[in-house]
């Protein structure tokens, strides 16, 4: 396993005691109504095989975007453990995320992990140019020699199908499509071991949307990294992913292989999105 | 105004030439690591003289060293800590657990570390060690007057830079030789 | 002392302060307690912008300064880096100073009164107008010394009034140790309480203009005099030294929920000075408001609400400074520049 | 009337007969010079009515002197540079703490007290006429 | 009446300088924050380098104060006389006599020995403001030690210009650690930082921030493995009044010609003297 | 032997329908050997693709067991093993071909039916010799080799479909109707491949349309008739 996620918890106010046991699906909510502490994400288990592709649905308000910043330690988890195998020196007992230093941090998301976020503006630095902004990353995994990260940015950007001629513009100057590509290029300029996609496609038109996911969807057989996909667009979780897991109220409510969840889906909740497919 | 106050007041002058003499030689044990410098001693003290040197009304300070602290509190300010919280802890060994405790800073302030200040007999017995690192030239050998423990508990607590721990040591021939925490120590 | 013979600029200096004193002619200047009390919003400017309270030091520097208030805030602050503190004075406040004037524009009348003092708001600025008409005063033996709560009070009286949470143990003193982000509150304050007039009032000027979203509305303005006290050091009781003059400033903006409880409450914002300034007060009230109770900006780039942006950039002795130094010599880097734009230039053509 | 009074009521005095006193108590006493005038500052802490907290407004220019009078200290502290009279107040002071001269030095105070009250009520007065009347209290 | 003491400031801000001295120079690169004190010279006119010099000063020191290689020039003349006037120690232009230098924009062209030190003013002590304004994330990226960002600076001038535009206070690493602006010195002179025999402080007043580069400490510029750094190039030309040749020189345009001058005066006042006492002799 | 279905059973709970109940199937048993082709048949309705659907997963099976025999000897209960599992199943053991496209709309034919030959490492160019001498044989011009396949006819998909299916068989087929829209000429084409894969030793599990194809291809008939 790449990724192991053992009763994670995220809990924004004080954190009472009983906030775990009066929250969750079976609850019905995610505010404890003893101590009004918000339960973002309550007890999630998983766990992710290198190359495995996840995907994460939900409606907003589920946790499922809190998930995916806990793994990317965006912000810190109160309880629990991620326990990360990727690193070569840590294998037999792997790594727990939420152990580590903001050094280990910056290596983690530097080399082997990252995240593509809904909006290119959270993902890229607009005062960079297009190129500035994937050599940014490749320059964080330790390459120093310009000629080497030079043609590696024009590389990717190319296969991105961004032309090299305007590698040097800055990325507003490039449709939301392309900017979501540099955005790519970028996360996976690195070759990470994990990438995380938080809502990818959302807000993109759907002819540009649908090229986007052939694209990542490729990419992924290509270089075989690990994804976790979060939307809450099904048509998107059955485009990419393998494996499913659904989430309300913080909880975790089913998992399961994609094809499965979409067509014969267990709890009522996925029932219910599932039939709610326009 | 006590007798006491009086007598500073009178000595004021001088301990301010003194401590603008000190503080050039321990500039430079600090830069220089391994080397030695001289030193002048406030009432026959080495410690006592950069007590006064370093000592000022928002630093804390602790000592393992019998001597009337309290003295030295009123005239330079400063408080008395414990050895966790101290930012400049005056020594004398055995102070393994002075080390083991003291403060490190953290990454983002690194500067909030503790200074220890361990008074020996001389730098001619000890550890014979090996130090490379800022402030010397390709390498330097030399003997440190500390035990093997101490120079293995610094290691542990310098093992993550910025974070760790500067010591000087000053003998009772006014001499101070500065150990930063930059400094690697190789047994010999 | 010794000499070491220089050449260049050591003639040059020298020839340049005497050209300078004869341009602001000591020897013809006005006795300075004249100054004091014909000039007093210079002094208190100066003293304000200085940080330190001293008006006989203030005439000097505006003499010394040729009337440039900034250069003799400047003298000011660098006396005061010569002197040992004594140590730490009674807290003051608004409350307990004898009041000159005092102004609320959030209520027609006030407890305590609406009390318009020496004020140059009435004046009407043309050269020609006659001065005040010299009416009588009556009754001193009756009038005793007026002191008024906060008109503020009543409001918090029936908790209406945001009380920011308190999460200092002790005040900040940004002249021994400038903190780091996040700003303590008393750290702001101790800044903008010196900061420089004409900075404040710009900063302060674009959060009311909708770089933000501050609708001040003053609750309480007054200037007075505040007693200084200290702790006699043989008998520990309080001992008064003497009075200054001071400008307090309450402001009230728009109303926000109170993150304690969920109550709407009116946020508030304070500023203080030495001396009389009112511009100043109520400009770092303004701030204040924008910093501490940042509320519904639609606008977005409300550069005042920016605690780092304040913090930095109002104090006039540095920024004044650093605006100076750009006469020094910069030859070896603008030569360095040049070299690298030749650089960048061919490298371009190629 | 406290030994806390006479520092600032002092300075409402004429300083001449602060002087007068503090010359006849030296003729007659043991009195000696611990510090002399020193220029210090004092820090002030102003009341912050947004969160009850408090930050300093700035420092205050003052001079301070301690005396010792037979075996009592004096101390006395003024604002600004003012340094003549500053040291003859703490010789009051010091007198005041090794009784002599009690009823002068009250006497003294009695009379600052007075000056401070009526130059505080004339100002009141001028003030108050500027106090806007809508009779509605 | 007010009493002075020796070199302006009081004992208790010197002894916090000094305290902060030693933990500059024992994390070599890293910015330390400090109070400091309102000089009666003007925020940025090098208030930050008084400050150090005037906390390390003694009666036997004997200083230089030097600005652009100049010791004449305007500034370094005030923050001599107020030096001297304020401690009585002895001044010098002679880099080879003095004892502590401060100095503006240059380091001196005669080799500085372990019994010396060098003090910077710096205008600007984070070497991060160039790509990120902000003091909290400034902090965060030191203590990441993660660089990227100059780095991409780096990257995007060369892809642009072919080299960086950075002209002066040119990024370097300490130790290979802490990224640190060196101050306003030319490219020429960034080279000379590397393992240097005297100790180097830098203060700034106005920032109120100090740092150190300890003796023999490796200072490398930011540059990618596989090009050059290059620096000013003075190659062919010569100081017209000693004729010295490699080292830094003022360019001086006067109508139609450029002419080339010693930056540093007194190397140059040496080197004439040298010659008129050789041919002397 | 290849599968062995034991008592399998699905019952579909609708919980936003007040939690009724509906059966999908109901003990349903039988066993496929190696090169053995089983067709289900029986009225429409009664769950003869739930049946494949519970084989590959994509349904949960309410009881019963599905037992894969692998290659090496060891026996999965395809019921309960994890998705792990399945996952590495379906990419090597188990395939499935639908009468339903699906496949990345816009990737070309020719692409599309290479792709299982790539992935299973065979070289690109290889891949494609093979994959348009397969689409050949299963009539479709060449010149639709580079469109993708979201213009083609009905038809025409379903051949696309079969022939990702085939070209890198898993030892075990599931066929829901493959010849559903189809001529007779295609179909015919289709089956023949059915008869080569057989020959392979590829065990298959169909649902045809029409009684005359599934005797022509089926070793046995699973029948089902529903009787609740």
């Amino acid at each position: 396993m790449l990724l192991n996620v053992k009763e994670l918890t995220k809990v924004y106010g004080q954190f009472c005691a009983d906030c775990l046991l009066l929250t969750g699906v079976e609850q019905n909510t995610t505010i404890c109504p003893r101590c009004k502490s918000v339960i973002a994400i309550n007890r999630v288990n998983f766990s992710l095989k290198g190359n495995e592709v996840l995907g994460i649905v939900g409606e907003s308000g589920s946790g499922k975007s809190t998930l995916l910043q806990l793994i990317y330690q965006d912000i810190k988890a109160n309880s629990g453990q991620i326990i990360y195998n990727g690193l070569s020196t840590t294998q037999d007992t792997g790594f727990d995320l939420l152990d580590c230093t903001t050094t280990e941090r910056s290596f983690l998301r530097n080399i082997e992990m990252s995240m593509i976020y809904q909006s290119p503006t959270l993902g890229l630095n607009y005062l960079f140019s297009a190129g500035g902004n994937v050599a940014e990353k490749i320059i964080g995994s330790g390459e120093r020699r310009y000629k080497v990260i030079r043609e590696r940015v024009i590389r990717l950007l190319k296969r991105l199908e961004l032309p090299d001629s305007r590698v040097d513009d800055y990325p507003d100057a490039f449709s939301g499509g392309q900017q979501q590509r540099i955005q790519i290029a970028k996360a996976l300029s690195s070759s990470p071991k994990l990438l995380l996609l938080d809502e990818p496609t959302t807000g993109l038109d759907l002819s540009v949307q649908a090229k986007l996911l052939d694209l990542i969807r490729e990419l992924q057989q290509e270089m075989s990294f690990a994804m976790i996909v979060v939307s809450h667009d099904l048509g998107v979780i059955n485009h990419l992913t393998d494996v499913t897991m659904v989430m309300k109220h913080g909880s975790l409510v089913e998992y399961g292989l994609t094809d499965q969840i979409l067509e014969d889906p267990q709890h009522p909740y996925t029932q219910l999105l599932v039939s709610s497919i326009l | 105004m006590n007798e006491n106050q009086n007598a500073i007041n009178k000595r004021h002058g001088d301990i301010e030439r003194l401590n603008r003499i000190n503080f050039r030689p321990i500039l430079q044990a600090i830069s220089r690591p391994g080397s030695l410098h001289s030193i002048e001693f406030h009432d026959n003290s080495g410690i006592l003289a950069t007590a006064m040197l370093l000592l000022y009304p928002s630093i804390y300070f602790y000592s393992n060293i019998d001597i009337s602290w309290d003295l030295i509190a009123a005239v330079t300010g400063a408080s008395q800590g414990g050895s966790n919280t101290a930012d400049y802890l005056f020594c004398r060994e055995p102070c393994l657990k002075e080390i083991e405790v003291a403060k490190t800073g953290d990454t983002e302030n690194p500067e909030k570390a503790s200074t220890l200040l361990i008074e020996v007999n001389n730098f001619s017995s000890g550890v014979d060690v090996q130090l490379s690192g800022p402030g010397i030239k390709n390498m330097k050998q030399c003997t440190l007057p500390i035990s093997k423990e101490l120079i293995t508990a610094r290691a542990e607590k310098n093992k993550s830079f910025p974070m760790g721990i500067d010591l000087f040591f000053l003998s009772s021939k006014k001499e101070i030789m500065g150990l930063p925490r930059t400094t690697k120590v190789e047994i010999l | 002392m010794s000499y070491v013979a220089i050449k260049g600029g050591t003639d040059a200096i020298n020839a340049s302060k005497r050209l300078f004193e004869k341009r602001i002619q000591p020897e013809k200047q006005l006795p300075e307690k004249d100054l004091l009390t014909t000039l007093p919003h210079s002094c208190d400017r100066i003293i304000a912008e200085g940080a330190l309270y001293s008006d006989a030091l203030a005439v000097k520097a505006l003499l010394r300064s040729g009337g440039d208030l900034l250069e003799a805030a400047f003298y000011l602050r660098a006396h005061r880096s010569t002197c040992r503190r004594a140590g730490i004075a009674k807290e003051i406040n608004s409350d307990d100073i004898r009041i000159t004037r005092r102004i609320s524009s959030a209520f027609k009348d006030i407890d305590g009164g609406q009390i318009l003092g020496p004020s140059c708001d009435y004046i009407i600025r043309l050269f020609q107008v006659q001065s005040s008409d010299g009416g009588k005063i009556s009754d001193i033996a009756k009038t005793s010394v007026i002191r008024a709560p906060s008109a503020l009070n009543n409001l918090r009286d029936r908790d209406m009034v945001l009380l920011l949470e308190n999460t200092e143990g002790e005040a900040v003193d940004v002249s021994r140790q400038f903190p780091l982000p996040p700003y303590p509150r008393s750290a702001l304050m101790q800044v903008m309480s010196r900061g420089e007039t004409g900075s404040m009032l710009a900063f302060a000027y674009t959060s009311m203009r909708g770089y933000g979203d501050v609708h001040p509305t003053i609750g309480d303005l007054r200037t007075g005099m505040a007693a200084i006290s200290f702790t006699h050091p043989f008998t520990d009781g309080k001992v008064k030294i003497g009075e200054i003059r001071t400008t307090f400033c309450e402001t009230v903006g728009s109303f926000q929920r109170d993150p304690k409880d969920g109550k709407l409450r009116l946020s508030n914002g304070f500023g203080f000075c030495l001396g009389h300034n009112e511009t100043r007060a109520i400009s770092m009230s303004i701030l204040d408001l924008a910093i501490h109770n940042q509320g519904y900006s639609m606008g977005g780039a409300d550069i005042a609400a920016n605690p780092e942006i304040i913090i930095n950039h109002i104090d006039g002795i540095e920024s004044m400074g650093f605006t100076n130094h750009f006469k020094l010599p910069h030859y070896v880097t603008f030569q360095a520049d040049l070299h690298v734009l030749d650089k960048a230039r061919s490298s371009c053509s190629d | 009337m406290n030994r806390e009074d006479l520092n600032f009521y002092l300075q409402q005095t004429e300083p001449e007969q602060i002087i007068k006193l503090s010359t006849k108590i030296q003729a007659q006493h043991n009195v000696e010079t611990l510090q002399r005038p020193v220029a210090q500052t004092l820090l002030l802490p102003v009341n912050d009515p947004v969160n009850h907290g408090k930050f300093y407004g700035g420092e205050i220019l003052v001079v301070s002197v301690i005396v010792r009078v037979n075996q009592c200290e004096g101390w006395a502290m003024t604002m600004d540079t003012e340094q003549d009279t500053v040291f003859h107040m703490a010789v009051l002071d010091g007198a005041w703490a090794s009784g002599i001269e009690q009823r002068a030095i009250a006497e003294l105070v009695r009379s600052g007290k007075n000056n401070h009250h009526n130059r505080c009520c004339k100002e009141a007065a001028e003030v108050n006429a500027t106090r806007v009347n809508f009779d509605l209290m | 009446m007010i009493k002075r003491v020796f070199a302006f400031i009081d004992e208790d801000a010197k002894k916090e300088i000094r305290r902060n001295l030693l933990k500059a120079v024992a994390i070599p690169g890293y910015i330390v924050p400090f109070s400091s004190r309102e000089m009666p010279v003007a925020r940025g006119w090098g208030t930050g380098g008084l400050q150090i010099s005037l906390s390390l000063l003694q009666e036997d020191d004997c200083i230089k104060v030097t600005d652009q290689g100049c010791d004449g020039s305007v500034n370094a003349v005030n923050i001599r006389d107020f030096i001297t006037s304020v401690s009585g120690v002895k001044a010098t232009v002679n880099t080879r006599d003095a004892t502590i230098i401060q100095t503006r924009h240059r380091i001196p062209e005669h080799p500085l020995t372990e019994d010396q030190i060098l003090v910077f003013q710096v205008p600007y002590p984070e070497v991060l403001t160039m790509v990120e304004p902000d003091m909290a994330k400034q902090k965060q990226i030191h203590a990441d030690s993660d660089y990227s960002k100059l780095w991409v600076l780096l990257y995007e001038d060369t892809s642009q210009y072919g080299d960086s535009r950075i002209s002066n206070r040119y990024p370097v690493e300490i130790n290979s650690h802490y990224m640190m602006d060196p101050s306003p010195i030319p490219k020429y002179d960034i080279a000379r930082l590397n393992n240097s025999p005297a100790l180097q402080l830098f203060g700034a007043g106005r920032e109120k921030r100090l740092y150190a580069i300890p003796p023999y400490t490796r200072v490398t510029p930011l540059k990618f493995n596989d090009r050059p750094f290059i620096v000013e190039d003075f190659k062919g030309k010569s100081c017209k009044r000693c004729g010295a040749e490699g080292i830094f020189l003022d360019e001086i345009h006067t109508t139609g010609s450029v002419h080339y001058f010693c930056s540093d005066t007194e190397f140059c006042d040496n080197k004439l003297k040298e010659a008129k006492d050789a041919i002397e002799r | 032997m290849k599968l062995t279905v034991n008592h399998l059973a699905k019952q579909f709970t609708l919980h936003n329908r007040d939690g009724i109940t509906v059966t999908g199937f109901s003990d349903v048993s039988f066993t496929v050997a190696d090169g053995e082709l089983l067709a289900l048949t029986g009225p429409s309705g009664t769950g003869k693709s739930s049946i494949l659907k519970a084989i590959y997963r994509t349904y949960l099976s309410s009881s019963g067991t599905i037992h894969l025999h692998r290659k090496d000897g060891s026996i999965v209960d395809l019921t309960t093993c994890c998705e792990n599992s399945i996952l590495e199943l379906r990419k090597k053991e188990i395939g499935f071909v639908t009468q339903f496209l699906k496949i990345l709309p816009r990737i070309t034919a020719l692409q599309s039916v290479a792709s299982p030959l790539i992935e299973r490492g065979e070289y690109e160019k290889n891949a494609r010799e093979t994959a348009s001498q397969l689409l050949d044989s299963l009539n479709i011009r060449e010149e639709l080799f580079h469109l993708s396949p979201l213009t083609f006819s009905g038809g025409e998909q379903q051949r696309i479909n079969i022939a990702r299916g085939v070209i890198a068989p898993r030892d075990l087929l599931l066929l829901d109707e493959p010849t559903a829209s189809l001529d007779e000429d295609s179909s015919n084409r289709v089956l023949d491949l059915l008869l080569e894969l057989k020959e392979k030793g590829i065990a298959m599990i169909g649902i045809f349309h029409d009684k005359r194809k599934t005797e022509r291809v089926a070793d046995k008939v699973y029948t089902i008739n529903r009787e609740i």
